[in-house]
């Protein structure tokens, strides 16, 4: 143990999602300073892709940007975006964490975020962010909201970087803070604590041949249906099917797609699946009033508080049918979606002719959740999910001292529950500041 | 193409009798292509049906009988039949893999047969040790235009961790060797579904749907001929059309045809020696109205 | 309509035979319906697979012995290519027609006499070798 | 309407330079009102210097528009015209005061809640409503005064209302946070329901031994003051200074003089049926709750003592080596200041008796949940022996029944309880483990293993224990034959199922803690209509109460299992420690205020106050406001008879004219 004098009381906090800026605020609002490192442009993580949240149905920006904003303007948080944990040495009390900054070929110091160089940038390609369901520039913020509001270039998009020419935001940037030739550079941080709340991905979704004969672009996961319905996103929340851009009367959402599925997928329940398809099946009875929302589904999983209540009136109220049971296969004819399910409540074999197909698929961790873990020298299940010291009473501590989990890096949570483990983790880095 | 070896043949019964059209242009290709099937002497019936009951073991052995007698011929065997197949290449795997069983196996059949036999499919056999670009190079006259549906049925499919083919759900190996050809493949989604099988004999009117759907499907994707591997699928798909004209009275027939009979068309043999008289719906109008032959 | 449950009928001896001759556990089984969601020939069945494995494991031996679910039965392996808890469904359909082929009253799923004439010569061998192992006794 | 003449003195209009900012909130507001037209509308208001819309003001570059325009406009007013102020009020009030306004001269028009959520089918109509709000806020803004926060120093300790895992893992937080936590429980001992839990699902570690560790940590820490056997009584006060008043019930045993060598408890003869052990065992009428018990101090039940009901017996203090015994010890009252309050009042399973389709109370074989939990405990009242209550015997056929009384919004509760899945399961698991050739049948509606390895031990159990779930409520139990009957259905076969069970294990639903309303009257803090405490925001304000400095944690918040529980005590003990690192505490000045040269000291606002926030200045003869404890309620205002009290920028006129708004603007119509 450090002696008190050398005890840092200052933490870090790996991901920039709503666990992440939670723990962040917490830690910044009791006083002591935090670092948070986020590998994407700016903050906001997977709630940012949100359209609306259960079970209120607020919108999730509006939820989400105060907290953004204010973790960008707070005292105490410094924030360290576009950048990666490249090492990490010492222990609780005196870590010493080196930092890739990675090269946004844009000098942030100077740019005044007036995104005009995105506006002018003439390189389109499908955008990560919009789940495929619109397009993005080269040169990008993820929001219009953005914190903070710099733009990066991605240089595989970029016709500078793979044909040398364009360089038309350079030409338009009123400040000249375009700068091609940046490098990726290291900075360190030392710090008394660290939490990691490096949050999830989605199963690809390309991953189930059977319900994607060919690649069926009218199949598509529940993040991009967040955005299609998103009012910030690429069809300013229109439901419209990405194919022909028809609006869909026919959706079939399949809940448990490569989750509880031992055998082929994942053996898990993700847990946020079956309320997001209820909150998704609403939301689009909302708009297409004379739709019909099908949803397959093994158990309807709704623990939380209002859930029950929430699902109970989608059925009544919006005529949702829920139909018990998996999906064999999906194909595309005649330009419809053909799905071959099963009630097994009638017991019978169920055929949709749908227009458009919504995919729930599992919740995995964020790529290189692994990797860190070995930087952090703590755990992971063998689907790289962080372990927790102990499942019931310690469940945001590691069995590392100073190491602390925040969200779904430790296991598929709903924004409430990853929100509470975030403050929870936040907490016990106080304490330890305390004792110290 | 340097010289390739020569494959250990198990025929089958069905390609003996019903399904020579198949058996005889598949040596025949090989010929042109470099390799000759060598058929085993004194085969049997494979069994015609992968036992499923796993309390018994008599079902297994004729196909062991067949597996141990090739071993002693060579090492590596191919078949046609698509069932045929999935029954041999499921029970080698079986023996290689259950050593319980396997020793069952060897006392009944009085033969020390270890799972060592590689077990191919010709079209395997046609990726895999040949090529595709290296057969594109040996054709002589493309199938250009011809719009062919590559029909998989179930039996090179399923089990896949048994069978290893293709992908299970998209499997795309029988399209790439149509695109060889010169053809243009037609997907569609009916490519995996199960023809009826052996209901054409237990419920007739159950195989008459399967084939039914097949082709429907086949033919609303564009599919002017449906490609298969197999005498069975070929069966239900094909000879069952009467049927389907039966019982769908708009049915419009479609011409069903042997990957091996579209092989020797594009290599150049001559049209009459593709036994195209043992296809149920005649092609040749199909294949002269595409100035093929 | 009715049924009277007891530990004995949930490990009846039927099922037990079933999954014997399967070697598959009906337990696992947590019916989500894909077997019969992918089941090519499932329009023609009286209940789908998955409504026999419950039939089975609730002891109902007549009533999923009496459905022609398994009679029906490609063997195709869709069902047990998909099953999402590893279950070989078709071992399990194939284990129902062996249940019943194997009793000591021999009693044959389709009469080879009663045939129409010529029926055998049109059908290849492969299909009726195939058909009459998955039929006869 | 009665226009009282004062009111004039206040209407002092002076022009003013305002601005007006219209949110889309996406499409939320932009998809139902015409924004650019309202703002084109609103800016043609001749003291409206500004007037713009943005698709989400609340982001930072919608921050951002309004921070210019109040710097370059010199904005002396702003209405934001978006969602509820209870979202985003703060947030907005915050932007105009970095540019140095006074951030009370902001008001939010609710244009999202108000008009454009309820009016998506009447855009024309919901345009023109916006526009009114908007102009009514206006009004509004024209009248605000400047006003400063009241700030007011901060007791920094804390009083956690509950002693299960969620008090304790709060409680613990605080205290290693530096925190002075005072830590009440009405028990005798710590622990909650977990005490009476055999084993954890999904890895079945025994329930006590993590718990009691976690006790003793408690009762050694200096910074943790723990009352057990204490109750709340009363609580006055506000956030940063509660004043409290606890009850430490007659335990009867002097706790210092105790030496816990229990043979008081040996001699006492009275026994009686114990609750702890859910009707399936006795306690004596002085015991401990628990064998290990922390404190591990007994207490005297009166109720049950012979020395109280009639005078009869005096055991415990004949044989008490110590004279610890003090039948005449009576309730203490203590008074105590703490800033912040947790309540972790836990839950309670919906009483059995109450399910009358379910055995009316009768049938000795039909139990809950927790009464099986006490049987399998090894230190429970059959050593962990599963066996019939009526008979000893052990049950073959075990029936287990989930959802009773969950889920079922027309007679019982309609939400779902959350625990009782994954405790049924592994229940059965116990039970079949214990007796391989029995039988366990679930009867579920659908199977929920949503938190981390549960479905995966859900499924692994079914497998290799053979469990047999049957989707499917049950109708009825009764009594038939030395067996116990159950009526349910398969809802997968689509069949009537019976089962003559042995015996019948309910998994009745959670529900809040008894006492629980009276609590939160005392708190002033809400619950919802089947006795949870209510959050300020189930997103951004989970754990905080409609109270200020009234934290909430556990199941008394809503049904959640341990992990859960104890991740979101650690999340209150977070948010308390924020609020009480710094000294001083800003609160709103959006209170009452008097004036005193109409007030006639009459009382009936220091009557109606529902915060005590009202007193009357003996001296001066007048009614006056404490402005710590005001909440701005209005109540006062309702009820002075002299128009003498009014509401920091929510005076009369600015009601009035508000008002006039839109009645002027209906008879336009």
């Amino acid at each position: 143990m450090k002696e008190n004098g050398k005890f840092i009381k200052r933490a870090m906090v790996i991901g920039g999602g709503i666990a992440g800026i939670s723990a962040s605020i917490d830690i910044g609002n009791a006083g002591y300073d935090v670092v948070l490192v986020e590998k994407l442009p700016s903050i906001g993580g997977r709630m940012l892709q949100l359209s609306e949240t259960f079970p209120t149905l607020d919108c999730a920006q509006c939820t989400l940007t105060p907290k953004t904003v204010e973790t960008g303007q707070h005292p105490h948080i410094k924030l360290l975006t576009y950048s990666e944990v490249d090492r990490v040495e010492g222990k609780a009390g005196n870590f010493t964490v080196k930092i890739r900054r990675k090269a946004a070929y844009v000098d942030w110091e100077k740019c005044t975020g007036c995104g005009l160089c995105q506006e002018k940038c003439p390189s389109k390609k499908p955008s990560e962010f919009d789940r495929g369901m619109g397009m993005g520039k080269a040169i990008y913020t993820l929001s219009p909201q953005a914190v903070p509001n710099k733009p990066v270039i991605n240089p595989s998009n970029c016709r500078y970087f793979l044909e040398k020419k364009c360089r038309v935001c350079e030409k338009v940037c009123p400040v000249g803070a375009i700068d091609y030739e940046q490098q990726d550079r290291f900075v360190e941080e030392r710090v008394g604590a660290i939490i990691t709340a490096v949050g999830i991905d989605l199963i690809p979704k390309e991953t189930f041949g059977e319900y994607g004969y060919g690649t069926i672009p009218d199949v598509i996961d529940g993040l991009a249906f967040e955005r299609l319905n998103s009012a910030s996103g690429p069809t300013t929340g229109a439901i419209r099917r990405p194919s022909d851009g028809k609006v869909p009367k026919e959706v079939v959402f399949i809940q448990c797609t490569g989750s509880r599925d031992p055998e082929r997928y994942m053996p898990y329940c993700s847990r946020v699946c079956c309320m997001y398809t209820a909150k998704h099946a609403r939301l689009y009875k909302h708009k297409v009033h004379d739709g019909q929302a099908y949803i397959f589904y093994m158990d309807i999983r709704s623990t939380g508080k209002g859930y029950e209540e929430f699902i109970q009136q989608g059925m009544e109220e919006e005529g949702i049918l829920y139909l018990r049971g998996r999906v064999s296969r999906i194909f595309r004819d005649d330009g419809r979606v053909v799905v071959w399910g099963v009630d097994t409540l009638t017991g019978k074999k169920v055929e949709i002719s749908a227009d458009m197909v919504v995919l729930a698929t599992a919740i995995i961790p964020q790529g290189g959740t692994k990797g860190l873990a070995q930087k952090l020298g703590i755990n992971t299940d063998e689907y790289g999910f962080f372990t927790e010291a102990e499942r019931k009473l310690r469940p945001v501590e590691t069995n590392v001292e100073g190491i602390y989990l925040a969200g779904c890096a430790q296991g598929p949570k709903d924004i409430a529950d990853a929100v509470a483990h975030a403050n929870g983790a936040a907490s016990k880095v106080q304490g330890l500041f305390a004792k110290h | 193409m340097g010289s390739i070896m020569d494959y250990l043949y198990f025929p089958g019964c069905t390609l003996y009798t019903k399904a020579k059209n198949l058996d005889q242009t598949a040596r025949n290709c090989s010929l042109l292509l470099g390799f000759e099937l060598k058929e085993l002497p004194n085969w049997t019936c494979c069994g015609a049906t992968f036992p499923l009951a796993t309390d018994n073991i008599m079902a297994l052995l004729p196909p062991s009988r067949i597996l141990a007698r090739a071993r002693q011929e060579g090492t590596t065997l191919t078949t046609l039949c698509a069932i045929c197949f999935n029954v041999i290449k499921r029970t080698n795997r079986l023996i290689q893999n259950d050593g319980e069983k396997r020793e069952k196996i060897n006392n009944f059949i009085e033969m020390n047969y270890q799972g060592d036999l590689r077990v191919l499919h010709y079209l395997e056999i046609l990726k895999q040790e040949i090529g595709f670009p290296q057969i594109k190079e040996r054709v002589r006259k493309p199938l250009a235009g011809l719009k062919a549906a590559a029909y998989y049925g179930c039996m090179l499919l399923r089990p896949f961790d048994e069978m290893g083919f293709d992908d299970k759900e998209r499997p795309t190996l029988f399209e790439e060797f149509l695109e060889a050809m010169g053809a243009e493949p037609v997907d569609f989604p009916y490519k995996i579904e199960c023809c009826g099988s052996f209901q054409s004999v237990g419920s007739p009117e159950v195989a008459t749907e399967c084939g039914y759907k097949i082709l429907g499907s086949a033919i609303k994707n564009g599919a002017e001929v449906v490609v298969s591997t197999c005498p069975m699928c070929t069966f239900n798909i094909d000879h069952k059309q009467s049927d389907i004209k039966q019982k769908y009275l708009d049915f419009k027939s479609i011409p069903v045809l042997y990957f091996t009979q579209l092989l020797g068309m594009a290599m150049g043999l001559d049209y009459q020696t593709l036994g195209f008289e043992q296809n149920f719906v005649d092609p040749l109008p199909l294949l002269k109205e595409k100035g093929f032959i | 309509m009715k049924i009277e449950l007891t530990r004995q009928k949930v490990h009846n001896e039927f099922a037990k035979k079933v999954e014997l001759i399967s070697g598959q556990n009906l337990f696992a089984c947590y019916q989500c319906g894909n077997c019969t969601a992918g089941c090519p020939v499932a329009f023609a069945m009286e209940v789908g697979p998955h409504e026999v494995i419950r039939y089975t494991l609730l002891g109902l031996e007549e009533e999923a012995l009496g459905v022609n679910t398994f009679w029906l039965c490609a063997s195709c392996l869709q069902c047990t290519s998909r099953c999402p808890k590893g279950i070989d469904i078709a071992r399990v359909m194939d284990a129902l027609r062996m249940v019943i082929l194997r009793k000591k009253d021999r009693k044959d799923h389709i009469q080879i006499s009663e045939f129409q004439e010529g029926f055998l010569e049109r059908v290849p061998q492969i299909a009726f070798i195939s058909g009459f192992r998955k039929f006869l006794s | 309407m009665f226009y009282p003449l004062r009111l004039t003195i206040y209407d002092s209009r002076i022009m003013k330079k305002l601005g007006v900012f219209i949110c889309h909130c996406g499409v939320n507001i932009a998809g139902t009102v015409d924004v650019k037209s309202v703002a084109g509308k609103v800016g043609s208001v001749g003291d409206v210097a500004h007037s713009t819309d943005y698709i989400y003001m609340c982001s930072e570059p919608g921050q951002q528009l309004i921070r210019e325009a109040v710097r370059e406009k010199g904005l002396e007013g702003v209405v934001v015209a978006c969602c509820s102020p209870s979202m985003h009020e703060n947030t907005f009030r915050k932007a105009v005061k970095s540019e140095g306004m006074n951030p009370y001269l902001c008001e939010i028009a609710n244009i999202r809640e108000q008009c454009s959520w309820v009016h998506q089918k009447e855009k024309e109509k919901a345009t023109e409503k916006a526009e009114e709000i908007i102009l009514a806020t206006l009004e509004k803004v024209r009248e605000n005064e400047k006003l400063e926060a009241i700030s007011v120093s901060i007791n920094r300790s804390v009083l956690v209302i509950g002693g299960g895992i969620a008090g304790m893992t709060a409680a613990l937080d605080l205290a290693e946070g530096g925190y002075e936590v005072i830590l009440l429980e009405k028990e005798q001992a710590l622990g909650g329901h977990m005490t009476q839990l055999s084993r954890t699902f999904p890895d079945l570690h025994p329930a006590l031994p993590d718990l009691l560790t976690k006790a003793l940590e408690i009762e050694k820490h200096p910074g943790i003051d723990l009352h057990c056997y204490s109750e709340m009584e009363d609580v006055k006060g506000y956030v940063g200074n509660f004043e409290l008043t606890i009850r430490k019930k007659a335990t009867h045993v002097d706790w210092e003089k105790c030496n816990e060598c229990g043979l008081c408890i040996r001699d006492c003869p009275v026994e009686y049926v114990s609750q702890f052990e859910r009707g399936l065992g006795v306690r004596k009428a002085i015991d401990l709750l628990y064998p290990q018990s922390v404190p591990h101090k007994p207490v005297i039940h009166r109720s049950h003592c012979r020395y109280f009901i009639d005078g009869s017996c005096r055991r415990c203090e004949e044989v008490c080596p110590e004279k610890a015994i003090r039948f005449e010890q009576e309730d203490e009252r203590i008074g105590k200041k703490v800033g912040a309050i947790v309540v972790a009042t836990g839950f309670e399973l919906y009483p059995r008796e109450r399910l009358g389709e379910y055995g009316y109370g009768e049938i000795p074989d039909v139990i809950d949940g927790l009464a099986l939990e006490r049987m399998l405990s090894v230190d429970g009242p059959t050593k962990g022996r599963i066996i019939r209550p009526s008979d000893g015997k052990v049950p073959k056929e075990m029936v287990f029944i989930q959802c009773v009384a969950s889920r079922d919004p027309d007679r019982y509760m309609p939400y779902c309880s959350r625990i009782c899945c994954m405790y049924t399961a592994k229940q059965a698991k116990i039970y079949k483990e214990q007796v391989p050739d029995g039988q366990p049948y679930i009867f579920y509606m659908d199977i929920r293993s949503d938190g981390k390895g549960y479905e995966e031990f859900l499924q692994k159990t079914i497998e290799e224990k053979g469990l047999l779930y049957l989707r499917g409520r049950v109708s009825r139990v009764f009594q038939d034959d030395g067996k116990v009957r159950v009526l349910g259905v398969d809802t997968l076969t689509g069949r009537m199922v019976e089962v003559a069970a042995d015996m019948v294990v309910l998994a009745t639903a959670v529900v809040p803690s008894d006492g629980v309303k009276d609590l939160a009257a005392k708190l002033r803090a809400t619950v919802d209509r089947h006795g949870f405490w209510t959050e300020a925001h189930i997103k951004l304000y989970p754990v905080e109460s409609s109270t200020k400095g009234i934290y909430l944690a556990g199941c008394g918040q809503s049904p959640k299992d341990i992990s859960d529980t104890v991740s979101q005590a650690s999340a209150t003990a977070s948010k308390i420690q924020a609020l009480l690192s710094t000294d001083k505490l800003l609160q709103d000045p959006l209170i009452a205020f008097v004036d005193e040269n109409i007030c006639s000291g009459c009382g009936i606002c220091v009557e109606i106050c529902p915060y005590e926030a009202r007193e009357m200045d003996s001296q001066r003869g007048i009614s006056v406001v404490h402005s710590a404890l005001c909440q701005g309620c209005g109540a006062c205002i309702a009820a002075c008879p002299n128009f003498a009290c009014e509401l920091r920028n929510n005076s009369s006129i600015q009601t009035l004219r508000m008002l006039d708004t839109f009645v002027t603007a209906g008879a336009r119509e």
